[in-house]
């Protein structure tokens, strides 16, 4: 066998995108695959359940698991994986901070499945089938995950020794990852690994930013023509990337959109919405209260706003379950 | 950084303060779950832990245990943060290593339910318990104190401030609305309970401001501009224009003689009309400038610009008369400021049941006050306004005082004043006098005594309240004269005693533009709109904003001594600053941590006091540690958590969020 | 002229604090403890030189619980409830409720003088209004007049012949139609009336 | 400790020159309300971060109050504007997460106004009463919500 | 607002008069009827209406008292009125005060609406209580009045007397302190009058009936007053006061041995008059005492023009 370090690849509740940003390292993945192991990475090779449980308990150097937790099979793996491997990573908005599935945490599992399996206009379903953990048909038994109520993060279900933000991250991202891990001195277990400074750093339009910014109107992009160059929370667009962490090389920026905060929050801030939040609102540019909500109605919806991949990662985590 | 969890040794001390405290928080079993709590090395529950032993026995633990957190359960750190940390500096700790935490104002005091009042202490310890590990070692930031000081107000308050402050040789700029000094005072003839005359005391005082070398006076003008800190205002000034011009005038006054006007036709606002003055006019004969001004609503000249200017040809080659003169805006540089603003009285036809302004021979006390004074409208004489001296006095207390319906408060110098007025009301026209009141109020110096000579001298005292004051007559004896209906409370009858004069005493009440003030000088008022003091028995000239200080009756009711007491003491305090030359601020300002910043400016907005400066080139904010004033909004809205505030740390108040919510 | 013997003490064992707070609690007496005995009351009261207790001493009274006192006086029934009082009284004391709820309680337990017309006409014009929906002037002051003192008629027949003479003493009695709401409106049990 | 009824827990928030004055007023002055907050001090009303609300309410809070200055007498000028301009979108977005509006409340109580503090908590108690208990650590995002069953 | 404004007009006002203008004070309603009719203002008579409590009712029973105003109440919007017209003064307060303290006091509040809805009834507190006196100085407006005015004043100075529950302790219709209303309406018709210290203190109400050496008192010295300012005659707006005033003057004769024969009119007599009423259309003849200044003051005499 060779003494390559053992790398695997495994996706929960995730769009693929991240396998996408795994695929996109074009041929610097030769010289990754070159110099690792991949032990597993159902989306490309097949593996099965079985042959990881056949692993050894801490075989695996190194897991990048992409995508949240969101049923019983996921965290099975997830648990299964933190034990085959020396070092587990989020890998990816949705395992760091929900992600866009995340977004889920606004209903619960009855309402997603009444939506779904009956509500929905695309939906035909007259005998009113619905998902069941247990199947049984002539004396054989079908299992199928359960669906839990909450989307969860990574590390709310196993221990995380080292994040990478992004939705995607980016291939530069992955590729820095895979090399700081594998050297000598990795960085402090539980990292985020990109910039703990705020994505304005980075911005190709930092210079248009005016010295007092203030804002008296909220605009939305598809409804705006944006102008290039000009700092676009100055434009009066939501733009997160005051609040989000840097590393992404602004690339929603220089496509000329506004930051909805993929990388999530600074290592300092708990909660990445709130602190958005607070900041954005801290440009309105008036004291009088009705002015005040004019100004804020012009944000259509604030959790999906502000909370767009970290809902599952905030302090209250989800919508309120009626009790 | 706070240290490691392991090395913090914190010391809890619960205070009994007598009963207030213990008597519905169970201190004990405070004390005892205190112990329980992670870093606790001791925790301790005491009498009075603000007594010397109190802060001793906090020192000896210090010392003794190596306790490197303190956490005192007392009363409101506005009362006693100072001591305990100044007993922690005196035992080498630092003194922001302490937190205070309240269990009285905010707990024992309005709490009933003993064991939920407490539960509820413990959340707070444990809270406290938890904030203070995360303390650090801090620094007081010193500011210089301007020694220039701003004394707003030039009533007896005012002018004593000032006057005080000068003589110790420092430089004063004293700004008065009206065109003179002088204030209430100088409207009097009398004072109580001395019955020593009112100008013999005030008139050198008055010069004395004049002629102080020291003294800057502006009089006729108002402070329209206030910013800056302790140490250091900037304050503008408005002059507004009085037409004559002060540096040039020598106060021979022939302009007002040779006025066109040959005699007197405006109602004089010094004697509430009881008088007539000319357009230009000095208030009052011992009016301090001694330079006349011009009223332009009456002045024809400025009414139809086709006078004979007799006043500027009166004046010469003086040229002091100036019809173009406008507003000046003065500038001054001041370190700390006395507000003695001041207060006003009540308006008599707001009880309307009392017929001021519908019966002519119902007057104020300050009418009276001129009409005996000697050099008032009457030189002394008191008149009706038919010219007939009164028989009958009928002397009114509690005028728009200690009454729901106008004033709730009690004005404190009403009834002493009122015995003065009967006095010599007595004295000038032999009159029978009545005074109504409903308590009598005689606490100082030589009061009562006051009231025992008044008694002697056979001045009638009904106690009651005056239900009304008509013309209706029910018979002979009453026609033409003013009829009171009232209880006299002490035979328990309802009586009917016309006179000829009534006389309101009316209380004192904070002026129309009290709550401008207070913005301009960003201080607080209390709920009937005097200034508030920074604690009633403690500070009492201080207000909640450092190097601004409070004299006289804006801040509540009172007479001269006390007045010129309160100016004295608000004085001290300004002179106790200058003489330190700084002040230790207290170290909250908020601080950019460089390596977090990413120069999106979302602060810079944010800061009142401009103390936040974006470096574009380097993409950092930085805070200026004094301009800062610790509000920590900006750190509240740092998207990336890069501001942080000293003494309010984000850990620290998590810590304590936690710690009030979590059970046991 | 009263005998020179009487003997005038309060003791303390007379006074009935829990009354007090009974009282200060009925809609409007609330701030009977808020007097300060200034008297504008008693002043401003036109009736009061004909009372026995003036009103600020029947508040007086009461604040200090002396129940019989406050309930036996004929202030209460002078009291022609024209609000002067509350209206002038610096402690916003509202003095005629206070007036009201001691007429109530008088009434209730019998305090005041046999047929004293006072509590009489206003029985009358209670018992007239619950049967009927309305009062008929006429017909209740008779009918005082008989229950209380029947020569106030004598005194009234000058009066009662101008107003008849001039179309302003009706003789009809009143009634609405659809009394059987009142009735329902009172069907709660309420403290008995006379 | 259990207790025999709901006792809502109230986490309130201060700023030093108006609100937590006026709390100290209502004790100096022996008002009595509910024991059911505790005062957190902060120096303005403008440094409560939404973190703290949420936190706060995370943690077990079935309330959170914020107190400050009136409109125009902020001690720095206008802390309290920047607060209520946080506050007004914090309170939308509460509400799209299901946490009634009458659990976060922010009120301008000046030094004065002792009797405020008492009437502002005593409201704020029944209301919380009125509503239950929020208990977001207990009951939401447990660690692991139960799977369905039919 | 003037009155011919097709918006007041057309909403009117409901009209509760009151157990007392069916009887003594019925001069009070057949004037008010009449002035109103006069401006174009139509009355609609609250159908049903029940007594208001009043005054000796509370010596009774609070709560009951409260009840009966609240069934007018409640009947008044079952009618759809926004504004009810109360000319009695008791009546007025009756209203008021059961409105007041359905609002101020829960249990209050309780205790009707349970009651009221044992008869099928609802309480809706939103009505308007109004007392004409108030309706023509701010609905018609003084402007109004007088442009309106036909007939020249004839008599002499007149007192105006307010009487107290209708200024106390409600402000509604004029100040408590001094109200002068009913002098700005009278001016505006031209009748001179005088200044009148008593104008709010009371007439003693029932007193006169039960106590009447107290009651005749208290009424001998209004109209004392009234007669040592100058006054011929004495206006009022409450049926009471006028009832106490004017039909026992001979009684106050006796008793003061001063012999008064001094008209008392209601404020609606005095400006129905000036508008064009007639006599017996303003009850003008069912007054007791002073009959024979009434006759000569209000006597057809040349109109308009030569006024204003």
């Amino acid at each position: 066998m060779s003494n390559r370090p053992k790398v695997a690849f495994y996706w929960c509740a995730s769009c693929g995108g991240c396998e996408e940003a795994v695929v996109d390292l074009a041929e610097v993945l030769l010289d990754v695959a070159a110099a690792v192991e991949i032990v597993l990475w159902p989306v490309a090779l097949d593996f099965k359940r079985h042959d990881v449980e056949a692993m050894p308990d801490g075989s695996i150097d190194l897991t990048f698991l992409n995508g949240a937790i969101r049923t019983t099979e996921q965290e099975e793996m997830a648990v299964l994986l933190r034990r085959k491997s020396k070092l587990l990573v989020a890998f990816g908005a949705c395992a760091q901070l929900g992600g866009i599935p995340g977004l889920a945490n606004l209903w619960d599992r009855r309402s997603i499945f009444d939506a779904v399996y009956a509500d929905a206009p695309s939906t035909v379903n007259p005998e009113g089938v619905r998902p069941e953990t247990e199947f049984r048909e002539k004396g054989r038994a079908v299992e199928l995950p359960g669906f839990y109520d909450d989307v969860k993060t990574l590390a709310q279900v196993v221990d995380v020794d080292y994040l990478v933000p992004g939705c995607p991250p980016t291939p530069a991202l992955l590729a820095s990852a895979v090399e700081a891990l594998l050297n000598d001195h990795p960085p402090p277990r539980g990292s985020v690994l990109a910039p703990d400074r705020a994505l304005c750093e980075d911005c190709p339009r930092r210079e248009s930013k005016p010295e007092t910014l203030l804002v008296a109107e909220f605009r939305r992009p598809h409804l705006t023509m944006i102008e290039e160059e000009k700092c676009l929370l100055s434009q009066g667009l939501l733009c997160l990337g005051m609040a989000t962490r840097a590393g992404c090389g602004a690339a929603c920026i220089r496509g000329n959109m506004p930051c909805s905060g993929c990388f999530g929050p600074t290592s300092r801030v708990k909660d990445h919405g709130a602190k958005a939040l607070s900041a954005v609102t801290s440009l309105i540019d008036s004291g009088n209260q009705e002015e005040i909500d004019r100004i804020l109605a012009t944000i259509p919806d604030p959790v999906g706003s502000f909370y767009r991949y970290g809902l599952p990662a905030s302090l209250l985590r989800r919508k309120r379950l009626e009790t | 950084m706070s240290e490691h969890k392991s090395d913090i040794r914190t010391g809890v001390y619960v205070c009994h303060c007598g009963t207030n405290i213990a008597s519905v928080v169970d201190v004990r079993e405070a004390a005892r779950h205190a112990a329980s709590l992670p870093g606790v090395e001791i925790s301790r529950e005491y009498k009075y832990l603000c007594s010397e032993p109190g802060q001793a026995l906090i020192r000896q633990d210090i010392l003794e245990r190596g306790l490197n957190r303190i956490v005192v359960a007392a009363c409101s750190p506005h009362l006693h943060e100072e001591t305990f940390r100044t007993a922690a500096a005196a035992a080498q700790l630092n003194p922001f290593h302490v937190q205070m935490i309240n269990i009285r104002e905010h707990n024992s005091w309005v709490h009933e339910d003993k064991a939920r009042a407490s539960r509820k202490a413990e959340k707070l310890i444990r809270a406290a318990v938890r904030r203070v590990a995360h303390h650090k070692p801090l620094e007081r930031v010193r500011v210089p104190i301007n020694p220039a000081v701003l004394v707003v107000g030039g009533g007896i308050a005012g002018i004593h401030a000032a006057l005080t402050v000068a003589n110790a040789g420092r430089q004063v700029y004293l700004v008065e609305r009206e065109p003179s000094i002088g204030g209430h005072m100088a409207m009097f003839d009398k004072t109580f309970p001395t019955l020593d005359c009112a100008a013999c005391i005030l008139t050198p005082k008055m010069s004395a401001v004049k002629a102080h070398p020291n003294i800057k006076l502006w009089t006729h003008s108002d402070v329209t501009d206030v910013q800056g800190y302790v140490g250091n205002y900037r304050v503008k000034v408005t002059r507004w224009p009085r037409m004559v011009r002060e540096e040039l005038c020598s106060g021979c006054l022939e302009c007002v003689a040779a006025c066109v006007f040959k005699e007197a036709k405006v109602p004089d606002e010094f004697n509430f009309g009881l008088s007539k003055r000319k357009p230009i006019y000095i208030p009052f004969p011992q009016a301090v400038p001694q330079v006349p001004l011009i009223d332009m609503e009456n002045c024809i000249q400025f009414r139809t610009g086709k006078c004979k200017k007799a006043c500027a040809q009166a004046c010469g080659d003086r040229k002091a008369i100036d019809f173009q003169q406008g507003e000046e805006i003065k500038e001054v540089d001041v370190g700390t400021i006395i507000v003695a603003t001041g207060s006003k009285t009540f308006d008599a036809e707001r009880a309307a049941y009392y017929g001021y302004g519908t019966y002519p021979n119902v007057y104020t006390s300050l009418e009276i006050e001129r009409l005996v004074n000697a050099c008032g409208p009457t030189a002394g004489r008191v008149v009706l306004r038919n010219g007939e001296t009164p028989k009958s006095v009928a002397i009114i207390h509690c005028v728009g005082s200690r009454d729901e319906n106008t004033n709730r408060w009690c004005s404190r110098v009403c009834c002493m004043y009122s015995l003065k007025l009967a006095h010599l009301l007595k004295e000038h026209t032999g009159a029978e006098v009545f005074n109504f009141y409903i308590d009598m109020r005689t606490p100082g110096k030589g009061f009562e005594e006051f009231y025992q000579k008044l008694l002697n001298e056979g001045v009638h005292f009904v106690r009651g309240r005056v239900a009304e004051v008509t013309e209706w007559a029910l018979d002979q004896s009453e026609e033409g004269k003013l009829v009171l209906r009232v209880e006299d409370t002490l035979l328990g009858l309802v009586r009917r005693i016309p006179v000829d004069m009534v006389v309101l005493s009316v209380g004192m009440e904070p002026h129309a533009d009290a709550s401008e003030v207070r913005r301009l000088f960003n201080i607080t008022c209390s709920s009937e709109g005097f200034f508030l003091e920074r604690h009633p028995k403690l500070a009492p000239v201080n207000t909640f904003t450092d190097g601004i200080f409070l004299a006289g009756s804006c801040q509540g009711p009172k007479d001269i001594p006390d007045t010129v007491a309160q100016a004295g003491a608000a004085a001290a305090e300004a002179l106790a600053l200058i003489g330190a030359g700084y002040m230790e601020q207290e170290p909250n300002a908020a601080y950019v941590v460089e390596d977090h910043c990413s120069g999106c400016g979302a602060c810079s907005a944010l800061c009142p006091y401009s103390a936040i400066t974006l470096d574009a080139g380097a993409r950092r904010s930085s805070i200026h540690p004094v301009l800062c004033k610790g509000c920590g909004t900006c750190v509240a809205a740092c998207p990336s958590g890069a501001i942080r505030q000293n003494l309010f740390e984000d850990e620290q108040i998590f810590e304590e969020i936690t710690g009030v919510l979590t059970h046991g | 002229m009263q005998a020179l013997t009487l003997r005038k003490m309060k003791f303390q064992r007379e006074a009935l604090p829990q009354w007090v707070e009974q009282i200060s609690d009925i809609p409007g007496c609330e701030r009977v403890y808020s007097c300060i005995q200034c008297g504008t009351c008693s002043g401003t009261c036109p009736l009061s030189i004909y009372m026995d207790f003036t009103p600020r001493r029947v508040i007086a009274l009461v604040r200090e619980g002396f129940r019989t006192e406050a309930l036996t006086c004929q202030t209460i029934w002078l009291c022609a409830s024209c609000y002067a009082c509350t209206a002038h009284c610096p402690q916003n004391v509202h003095i005629t409720e206070v007036m009201y709820s001691l007429k109530r309680e008088a009434i209730r337990h019998r305090m005041y003088p046999p047929r004293f017309p006072i509590p009489v006409l206003a029985q009358e014009f209670y018992k007239s209004v619950r049967r009927r929906g309305r009062n008929s002037e006429f017909w209740l002051v008779l009918r005082m007049a008989l229950r209380s003192n029947p020569f106030l008629l004598l005194k009234m027949i000058g009066t009662g012949w101008r107003l008849l003479r001039t179309g302003r003493l009706s003789l009809k009695r009143e009634k609405i139609e659809r009394i059987q709401e009142i009735q329902k409106e009172f069907a709660a049990p309420r403290e008995a009336i006379s | 400790m259990a207790e025999d009824k709901f006792e809502p827990r109230i986490v309130a928030f201060f700023c030093n020159w108006c609100t937590y004055l006026a709390a100290d007023l209502a004790g100096v002055s022996r008002l009595k309300y509910a024991p059911n907050l505790c005062v957190i001090r902060v120096m303005c009303s403008g440094r409560v971060d939404p973190q703290f609300i949420l936190d706060a309410l995370a943690k077990g809070a079935d309330g959170v109050l914020i107190g400050g200055c009136h409109p125009g007498d902020c001690h720095y000028q206008e802390g309290n504007y920047k607060a209520l301009r946080r506050f007004r979108l914090l309170q939308r977005m509460l509400e799209d997460l299901g946490i009634e509006r009458q659990r976060v409340r922010l009120e301008w109580i000046s030094a004065a106004e002792g009797s405020r503090v008492r009437s502002v908590v005593n409201s704020m108690t029944e209301d919380l009463r009125a509503l239950g208990p929020l208990r977001w650590n207990s009951r939401q995002a447990s660690p692991a919500g139960a799977v369905e069953a039919q | 607002m003037k009155a011919d404004d097709s918006g007041l007009a057309a909403r009117g006002y409901l009209y509760y008069p009151g157990c007392s203008l069916r009887a003594t004070g019925v001069a009070y309603e057949e004037s008010l009827l009449t002035l109103f009719r006069l401006l174009g203002l139509p009355l609609r008579e609250l159908e049903d209406w029940n007594c208001c409590g009043a005054t000796s009712y509370m010596s009774i029973d609070e709560g009951a008292a409260a009840l009966l105003s609240a069934r007018v109440l409640s009947l008044a919007r079952q009618q759809g009125a926004e504004d009810l017209l109360a000319p009695c003064s008791a009546c007025y307060l009756a209203l008021r005060k059961t409105q007041d303290s359905v609002h101020r006091y829960p249990r209050v509040q309780q205790e009707v609406e349970e009651s009221l809805a044992r008869a099928g009834l609802t309480l809706l507190n939103s009505t308007r209580i109004r007392h004409p006196l108030e309706v023509l100085y701010t609905d018609v407006g003084l402007p109004a009045i007088h442009t309106k005015t036909v007939r020249r004043w004839r008599g002499g100075q007149v007192a105006c007397y307010y009487g107290c529950q209708l200024v106390r302790p409600y402000e509604g219709v004029d100040k408590a302190q001094n109200p002068t209303r009913m002098e700005e309406l009278l001016q505006q018709v031209g009748v001179p009058v005088v200044d009148y210290a008593l104008k709010t203190k009371c007439c003693g109400g029932s007193l006169t009936g039960t106590l009447s050496e107290v009651g005749l008192r208290l009424n001998y010295i209004l109209l004392k007053e009234a007669a040592r300012k100058g006054a011929e005659a004495i206006v009022t707006v409450c049926p009471l006061c006028q009832f106490n005033l004017d039909a026992y003057q001979r009684d106050i004769r006796q008793q003061s041995g001063e012999r008064f024969d001094i008209p008392i009119l209601y404020f609606t007599q005095v400006l129905g008059w000036a508008l064009g009423g007639g006599v017996r259309e303003l009850g003008l003849h069912r007054a007791v005492s002073g009959r024979n200044l009434i006759k000569r003051w209000f006597q057809a005499h040349e109109p308009v023009e030569a006024y204003v």
